[in-house]
């Protein structure tokens, strides 16, 4: 494997509860709780998980919107939140974010122009003012908007063309890794593929890193390389996603993706579905030993007391489950 | 209320009243409520309009200085207790005592013995009897001035002089509560900032003249005259006094002809003073201008709605001293007045002239219009809250002339002229000092018979004029307000609510 | 709610004190001499006036002065006046007053406000809700004292159906229409807020859902959208009650009304600085007091605000 | 289940969908300034604004609203000559009048602005810091708002013995602020927390930078919306103030000084009354309805 | 005939003209059967449902034209008595966003229950009970402890459940469900949409599905509506439109869906957007994204013809689409 381009190492996030009086015992909301997770160059990783399992908190903390409370976030070996000066520029440059709702990330006081534009207000090496013109121009046609929209604001376009506006902005500074939170989701499902081959182009196109998070299982499939599961700010499951897709190592993943109805072949036949019981447990307080065994079907009584290391499936495929090999093989 | 007491058969009377810091005079001496209450020594009779012995038999001096007081027989309060010499000397006592801070203390002043009641550094008296007064028996007591004043007799017709029971000084905060004094009226209740309700006394044993005609007194508190107004045309108030100009010409739209209780006796005048510590209007000439720029009568007519009158002397007419046209500069005449400047050598500063907020912007507008207008200087007005006017005033930081408006507490022409004697009683404000005025003075109010007394006022007041320290201004026609059952009186010039009679 | 509301209590304190401070001090600068206030026209002898000086302090330098009064206030004393009177005690006389004052035209406007507010936003767009707004707008436009001398003069005066001055009559008779004047004024921004956040309410989802169950339209009024749409309204009612006591002020002179406002009024002019300081503590204190309950009360209405 | 038949489907259209349309169903609101309540509001903003620029092109008697007073006429009522009667000093009262706007509206304005400008800075630093300073900044608040305004008002005007409209100006915009902040600081809160303030963020946006093109402009037109719907309030507090005396002093001139005035005289003499309150209210009308009609166009809240 | 939508228009009157959210809408539902309308956002589909409902907002509202015939009684023209009555009864709805669908102030058990004391006239302790007894249909656990919880005290597939128990309270023959799950989790969303099925089936009722997620149509529906610019542009059983879609719109529709054997490849996307309501295009409105697309297209609105013996399409170039799809 290529040495990774970005690299999460035990990575927690913690957000206390507000409290009235500073007297009693303090509460975290752990949104993240110990994740590694490494993205190599040119290569997507998708994340996927239920809803609060910590997975905006995972783009955030990756893209250096926040300082995790604990762990290491490296780039290209380098702890970013240790980055000073220049050496930040250059991370900042390089890490960039898609958010999921185009809309409210553009501002709506600011043209097309000005919005695309303000990368290169913000790190004027990268286009000097001379050429910036025909640079923005560039990128608006490179994500498939019509430069002579230029001067329009956001509101005058649809939520594809504003998910592109967003694009360009994120690619604008030549970033080598773009997260993604949920590119596609506010897209209706026919835009949604216009963007999804946008971003797949300007990857071959630019050698970008996705970190890439959806609720579109098939969108996911479709676009990662590696895929990860995430439960209650872990990671429950990590593989090519061959392995995550079709030689499922946790009852996790395994009851999302049976809960999909479009991942099923026509006929209905490969997969039974498992409709889990319940919902999940709060971050405050995550259920001892597996996470997962107050709404896991294949429970144990290991399994409540005893907290599973990532076991290996294979070479490229782990699992945080006791009978990962089980349920692998089916 | 008095329409409808006539109904029940009670003669009953309300009159506006703002709420009384105490109900003891002493404190709050010109509380309408204190001088219901109380039988001074001296008072004016109504009838007679003369000051005569009410709660004394009778006040004698030989020179002026040492003041014989015998009291009335068998004179009592309102609760039985007699009347004696110590009711005197131990209430003047307490009232002259700075550290008390009664508001009457200022009254004790010429009092031998007053100076020791009031160290000036601050440290605590080390007597708390005057010893200016000295009791002789029961019934007879002594006082001793400082300077010969023949005015003391009036001096004793004031609230501040009134006398207090045991009570007063054994239980003080019940006292407070509930005071009992010796006059025609006494005390039934206070309802905080609503009203004062007070009672004929049967055990009054002065003359009609000191009484009044009702045998309920209701004081219904206003924290201003228009509410009283108001309250007035809605038939719930029989009784206002110190009516502007304008409610009174709007009261005889209103309320009728007959509404009006006009005082026979001018007792209060405008005057512009012009300090002498203001640099720049020393000249008397300049001021004899600026005096006589002002068309008075103009003003009078229109604003003053002709209830006022020019002023031509330092003192109000119904005064003895008063000479007509002691003030030659008071008479409008602008080319004179501009002659006047000329010769005074012009004026190319600002005219400042400083008066309270609250009050008479108009008049004081219309007047420094006028001087401006014909006069061609500059005026400008510095309004201000009563308290800091008065400190300026105290502590000559006036910065030029003021307007204000003077009344009498007694009559006499002390009251207007002591404020150009050097330390006399408002000397402060004038600034003004003249030797041979100051002996005149002296000599007038240590005078007994009243002839040379008005003399002798006179002559410094023509003296004073040389100077114009003040512009006479206006003397304001005085009203009240009565409904249809009160008919009001005054006593020399001051209008008292009690002393009103039933009419219905 | 408990450590909320401790919480809250402590927040008070710095408030408190700060308010108190810009007030105190505001009485300090002011010019003039509060024992010439005391004394009337003929000042009091030198000696006296040293005497009340050194029992008020006046000589002290401010912050010794502000601290005694601290101090004093801690221990829950609020001074005493130049007479010799407690301000708490004259504070208390006065208090009842106004808060019956604003109490009545705080319910009066109530009233008025929130009829004229539903019935602009039932009326959204219409001419009803042209009506109400021209109605409260035109009441917001006539300054206050001019609506309070018309009504004194015409109901008072004229009809004669109310006292036009004074409190003789008691509650209710005596406040009636200077709690109505009071209220009119202050009915337009009420019936604003009503009608903005009912308009709010009727879009939203919830009462879809009311109408696809079947339900009246007057069920769907009362008993969906109401009470959300009086959610904003509490807080804003709310602290609009505390804001009434002190800005009676006008009306109070006018209506001869013995309340807080005149007394403070007295007291800016006589520069009696315990007194007005006194009574700025105390104004503060109740609006702080009511905010509390009102977000305490929001708790309630909105099951969804947790405290 | 069969669908209809080809009757019953909608008939193809030949004819493009817009015109068959009836046009009275059309509700063009158009642009905002052609709407009534903006078109009447505006122009007696308008009217007031330059009355109180240039009253000398309103004023019957020159530029001196003192001049051509003869005081034996005082409180003579409206004639040909004097079309609002007489004042009590016996000047013009229509030139008074006119003038009187001048304070009132600079009032008005002065003390919105003011107001706008703190409350802009303060609750943009209290929003976007938060912390220490948005804990300082709010217990500001909490003690502004907690002084009744009316009496603070009063308080500070008496600092001032002669007072201006500088002063009455001073003392308004003293107190004024607190409820412009918390709604600025609320709605930059909600900015700050926009997503397009973190993606500048994540360009390397500095925080300078933030606020001036993403915070300020995004939340500062619903505070400006809200503080013109505040200048009638104002200018009817300046009134009331001059009405209980502690407002305006003479030499200046303002209708709150001029109804004080005429209290005194509201029987005798009416006129003094009549003139300015209907202009002092047809001001506050005009202020506060313009102020109604930009929130209703502008604040997407208030709709 | 359950349910017969004729010839329904939509318009509202918008700042900036008129804009025609459903123009000429036709479909039926029968007793037990599930029918899907699939459709890009701001096609109209909750516009429809609204319609039917009756819940609109008028203004802006207004519906020029048109039959909405529920059991033979066109709701457009009934009293608004009988509306009442019929509307929550016979014919309820299921909401998209459980969480502004409740009224946050009223605990969830009073605000069932309110439906039989408003249309059975129960005592609030029957509705009460009877509340419960739906809560528990709708497997909401401990339903008799919770029903005076608040929406917000509720997980997002519980509220939903909920609602959806509010909406079957009283046995109506049609239930209308307007993406009921595009808020919830992939693992609840599973949960809800069975539980729909189930419900529907135990009943035999009419159901109408909005979504505009085709394996949703797929799963749950027996006939699908396409819907596009506020008509409906193909008809038919479901599994039928979607393997040979007649129309290029549905045919693009489905192909979108990012299959496995597309992994590595471009997926196949309509181009272009949908046209502004207030200018609809003189022709067919998909004209423009549509590669089929003639010059007759352009000038005229074609309009639903039979295709098929149960399927509808509205489309000049049908038969080139469904030969292309086979291809
Ligand atoms: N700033 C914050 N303060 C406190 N808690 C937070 C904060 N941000 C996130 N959380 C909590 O952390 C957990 C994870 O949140 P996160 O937004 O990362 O979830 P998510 O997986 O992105 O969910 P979704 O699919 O709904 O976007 C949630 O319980 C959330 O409430
Ligand atoms: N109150 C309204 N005022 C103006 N236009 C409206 C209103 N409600 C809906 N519309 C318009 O009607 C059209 C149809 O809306 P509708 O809500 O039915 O779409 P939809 O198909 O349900 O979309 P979605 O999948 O996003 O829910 C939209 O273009 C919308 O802009
Ligand atoms: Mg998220
Ligand atoms: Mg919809």
């Amino acid at each position: 494997m290529l040495a990774p381009l970005m690299e999460l190492r035990g990575v927690k996030q913690h957000y206390p509860v507000h409290r009235h009086l500073p007297i009693g015992p303090r509460n975290f909301v752990k949104a993240l709780d110990g994740v590694d997770l490494s993205v190599a160059p040119a290569q997507t990783v998708g994340v996927i998980g239920e809803s609060g399992c910590g997975k905006s908190t995972l783009a955030r903390v990756m893209s250096g919107l926040e300082k995790p409370t604990e762990g290491k976030v490296l780039f290209r070996g380098e702890d970013i939140n240790g980055l000073k000066g220049d050496e930040r520029r250059e991370m900042r440059r390089n890490i960039q974010l898609i958010f999921q709702d185009p809309y409210s990330s553009l501002n709506p006081r600011m043209t097309v122009q000005e919005l695309v534009g303000e990368p290169f207000e913000i790190h004027p090496e990268v286009a000097p003012k001379p050429g910036r013109k025909a640079k923005i121009k560039e990128l608006l046609e490179m994500v498939g908007l019509n430069p002579d929209h230029g001067d329009r604001y956001p509101h005058n376009f649809s939520g594809g063309q504003q998910q592109r506006i967003g694009i360009a902005r994120g690619i604008a500074l030549n970033p080598q890794m773009l997260i993604c939170d949920e590119p596609v989701s506010a897209l209706d499902v026919s835009v949604r593929a216009q963007v999804v081959n946008l971003l797949d182009d300007l990857q071959k196109e630019l050698g970008l890193s996705y970190l890439f998070i959806a609720h579109d299982l098939q969108i996911v499939r479709h676009i990662s390389d590696r895929v990860a599961t995430m439960y209650l700010g872990r990671v429950a499951e990590l593989g090519g996603y061959a392995d995550v897709y079709d030689a499922t190592g946790h009852p996790y993943t395994r009851a999302l993706l049976s809960a999909a109805p479009e991942l099923r072949k026509n006929d209905g036949s490969d997969r039974e579905r498992i409709v889990l019981q319940g919902d999940p447990p709060s971050p405050i307080n995550p259920p001892a030993g597996c996470r997962f065994h107050t709404r896991c079907p294949m429970a144990q009584a290991i399994c409540t007391t005893k907290e599973p290391e990532l076991i290996k499936i294979s070479d490229t495929h782990v699992s945080r489950c006791h009978f990962a090999l089980d349920v692998s093989a089916g | 209320a008095g329409a409808e007491g006539a109904q029940d058969g009670e003669k009953k009377l309300s009159f506006q009243l703002t709420e009384p810091t105490s109900l003891v005079p002493h404190e709050d001496p010109g509380s309408q409520v204190a001088m219901a209450s109380c039988a001074n020594l001296m008072e004016v009779n109504v009838e007679s309009q003369e000051l005569e012995p009410l709660a004394a038999k009778s006040v004698t001096s030989d020179d002026a200085t040492t003041w014989k007081i015998a009291l009335q027989d068998g004179w009592t309060f309102q609760d039985g207790a007699p009347v004696t010499s110590d009711s005197f000397a131990k209430a003047w006592a307490k009232t002259a005592t700075g550290s008390n801070a009664w508001q009457g203390n200022g009254n004790f002043a010429s009092f031998a013995g007053y100076k020791e009641l009031n160290p000036t550094d601050g440290s605590k008296p080390t007597t708390d009897e005057l010893s200016g007064v000295k009791v002789i028996d029961e019934n007879n007591f002594e006082v001793t001035l400082t300077a010969p004043n023949a005015d003391f007799p009036k001096l004793l017709s004031t609230s501040s002089l009134c006398p207090l029971p045991e009570q007063a000084f054994s239980d003080p905060d019940a006292y407070e509560k509930n005071p009992v004094s010796n006059g025609p009226y006494q005390f039934v209740s206070w309802d905080h900032n609503q009203e004062v309700v007070l009672e004929k006394w049967d055990g009054f044993k002065g003359d009609d003249g000191f009484s009044g005609g009702a045998d309920k007194l209701v004081g219904q508190i206003y924290t201003a005259v228009d509410a009283a107004y108001t309250d007035m045309t809605a038939q719930n108030l029989d009784m206002i006094r110190n009516v502007p100009a304008t409610m009174v010409s709007k009261a005889k739209g209103q309320l009728g002809e007959e509404s009006l209780y006009e005082v026979k006796t001018g007792s209060k005048q405008y005057t512009l003073q012009i300090p002498e510590y203001v640099k720049g209007l020393e000249d008397p000439d300049l001021r004899r201008a600026i005096s006589m720029s002002i068309d008075r009568e103009s003003i009078a007519a229109s604003l003053l709605q002709g209830y006022a009158t020019g002023s031509d002397s330092l003192v109000p007419p119904s005064l003895d001293s008063y000479k007509e046209g002691s003030c030659e500069s008071c008479t409008f005449d602008a080319s004179g007045a501009k002659d006047m400047l000329k010769k005074a050598g012009g004026f190319d500063g600002t005219l400042v002239i400083e008066h309270n907020s609250a009050s008479d912007q108009q008049l004081v507008q219309a007047i420094s219009k006028q001087i401006q207008d014909n006069l061609g200087i500059k005026v400008a007005l510095k309004p201000m809250l009563g308290t800091e006017l008065e400190s300026r005033r105290n502590n000559q930081k006036l910065e030029g002339a003021v307007f204000g408006l003077w009344g009498w507490s007694y009559k006499s022409s002390d009251q207007y002229l002591s404020q150009y004697e050097t330390g006399g009683d408002g000397n402060a404000t004038t600034g003004y000092s003249n030797k041979d005025v100051d002996k005149l003075l002296k000599s007038a109010r240590g005078e007994q018979d009243e002839a040379t007394a008005a003399q002798q006022y006179a002559q410094a007041e023509t003296l004073i004029m040389k100077d114009m320290p003040s512009i006479p201004l206006f003397i304001p026609t005085d009203f009240g307000l009565q409904s249809k059952c009160a008919v009001m009186n005054d006593a020399q010039g001051d209008l008292q609510f009690y002393r009103a009679g039933y009419g219905c | 709610m408990l450590g909320y509301t401790v919480r809250r209590i402590l927040q008070m304190v710095p408030v408190v004190i700060g308010a108190t401070f810009i007030i105190y001090a505001l009485t300090f600068l002011m010019p003039g001499d509060p024992v010439a206030a005391l004394t009337g026209a003929r000042p009091l002898p030198e000696s006296t006036v040293q005497q009340i000086r050194l029992a008020y302090r006046l000589d002290d330098p401010f912050l010794v002065q502000y601290g005694h009064y601290i101090w004093g206030l801690v221990q829950g004393n609020f001074g005493i006046d130049f007479f010799g009177r407690p301000v708490l005690g004259l504070i208390l006389e006065r208090l009842p007053v106004t808060f019956a004052l604003a109490l009545t035209a705080w319910v009066l406007k109530m009233i008025i406000g929130l009829a004229i507010g539903v019935y602009g936003g039932l009326r959204n767009g219409q001419a009803g809700d042209h009506f109400a707004l021209v109605f409260t707008v035109v009441f917001l436009g006539i300054p206050g004292f001019v609506i309070a001398l018309g009504a004194q003069n015409i109901i008072g005066v004229q009809l004669g159906w109310v006292d036009p001055a004074g409190i003789r009559a008691g509650w209710p008779l005596a406040f009636i229409l200077p709690a109505l004047v009071m209220a009119l004024e202050a009915s337009a921004g009420l019936a604003r807020l009503t009608r903005t956040s009912l308009v709010g309410v009727l879009r939203a989802e919830y009462l879809r859902t009311a109408r696809a169950k079947g339900l009246s339209p007057s069920r769907v009024i009362w008993g969906h959208a109401l009470r959300n749409a009086m959610i904003p309204v509490v807080t804003y009612l709310g602290l609009s009650l505390a804001g009434m006591l002190g800005g009676a002020v006008i009306i109070e002179a006018i209506f001869n009304i013995p309340g807080i406002g005149g007394l403070m009024v007295a007291a800016i002019n006589n520069k009696e600085g315990t007194v007005v300081v006194g009574i700025a503590t105390m104004l503060v204190l109740v609006y702080l007091v009511f905010n509390l309950l009102v977000d305490l009360l929001y708790g309630i209405i909105d099951p969804r605000v947790r405290i | 289940m069969s669908l209809s038949t080809q009757e019953e489907t909608p008939s193809v259209r030949a004819t493009p969908v817009a015109i068959g349309r009836k046009p009275a169903k059309k509700i063009n609101r158009g642009p905002i300034w052609l709407k009534p309540r903006f078109l009447i509001s505006g122009t007696i903003v308008a009217l007031m604004l330059l009355m109180a620029a240039f009253p000398q092109l309103f004023a019957g008697f020159g530029s001196n609203p003192a001049a051509n007073c003869d005081i034996m006429r005082t409180n003579e009522a409206p004639s040909a000559e004097h079309i609002f009667g007489v004042d009590i000093q016996g000047c013009d009262y229509y030139t008074n009048v006119i003038y009187g706007a001048r304070a009132s509206i600079l009032v008005g304005i002065v003390v919105t602005a003011i107001s706008f400008v703190l409350s802009a800075i303060l609750g943009s630093l209290a929003g976007f810091f938060g912390g220490w300073v948005d804990t300082i900044i709010s217990r500001a608040c909490d003690m502004a708002f907690g002084l009744p305004f009316i009496l603070a008002a009063i308080v500070v005007l008496q600092l001032f013995s002669e007072r201006t409209v500088w002063t009455v100006i001073f003392a308004l915009a003293l107190f004024s602020w607190p409820g412009g902040v918390r709604f600025m600081r609320s709605s930059v809160m909600e900015v700050r927390n926009r997503e397009y303030v973190q993606a500048s963020k994540l360009l390397g946006a500095s925080n300078t930078r933030i606020i001036a093109k993403h915070i300020i402009p995004n939340s500062l037109t619903p505070l400006l919306v809200l503080q013109t719907l505040g200048i009638g309030g104002v200018i009817s507090a300046e009134a009331g103030l001059t009405f209980i005396g502690i407002g305006l002093t003479p030499p200046s001139v303002s209708w709150g000084l001029q109804l004080a005035a005429a209290r005194e005289y509201i029987s005798a003499a009416p006129h003094l009354l009549v003139f300015p309150a209907i202009f002092l209210t047809i001001t506050v009308l005009g202020f506060v309805l313009f102020g109604e009609a930009m929130r209703d166009e502008f604040d997407p809240k208030g709709k | 005939m359950l349910l017969r939508v004729r010839d329904l228009e939509v318009e509202f009157n918008t700042s900036k003209g008129v804009a025609t959210a459903v123009n000429g809408m036709d479909f039926d539902v029968n007793r037990g059967q599930a029918l899907g309308i699939l459709g890009e956002s701001g096609s109209g589909k909750s516009v429809t449902a609204r319609a039917i409902m009756g819940i609109l907002d008028m203004p802006p509202a207004h519906i020029p034209r048109g039959q909405i015939l529920l059991e033979g009684e066109d709701l457009l023209t009934i009293t608004p008595k009988r509306h009442r009555q019929l509307v929550g009864s016979r014919v309820s709805m299921v909401f998209q966003d459980a969480l502004t669908a409740l009224n946050p102030v009223h605990p969830v058990g009073r605000q069932i229950g309110e439906l039989y004391r408003v249309h059975r006239g129960y005592s609030r302790r029957d509705a009460r009970a009877a509340a419960i007894k739906m809560m528990a249909k709708v497997q909401i656990p401990a339903a008799a402890s919770r029903v005076n919880d608040y929406p917000h005290q509720f997980s997002g597939g519980m509220r939903q459940r909920i609602v959806i128990a509010m909406a079957l309270a009283l046995d109506p023959v049609l239930l209308i469900a307007d993406e009921p799950t595009t808020a919830l989790d992939v693992t609840v969303q599973a949960q809800i949409l069975e539980l729909l099925k189930e419900q529907q089936v135990e009943r035999n009722m009419g159901l109408i599905l909005i979504t505009h997620d085709i394996s949703v149509v797929k799963e749950v529906t027996d006939q699908v509506a396409v819907m596009y610019a506020g008509r409906v542009i193909e008809h038919g059983p479901t599994a039928d439109v979607l393997a040979r879609p007649g129309h290029p719109y549905s045919r693009g529709l489905a192909a979108s869906i990012a299959g496995e054997e597309l992994k590595g490849q471009k997926l196949p996307a309509i181009p272009g957007t949908p046209p502004d309501l207030l200018h609809l295009p003189q022709g067919c409105s998909f004209a423009n994204r549509c590669s089929f697309a003639t010059e007759k297209c352009l000038q005229e609105i074609p309009g639903l013809e039979q295709i098929d013996t149960a399927r509808h399409s509205a489309c000049f170039h049908t038969s080139e689409v469904m030969a292309h799809a086979n291809a």
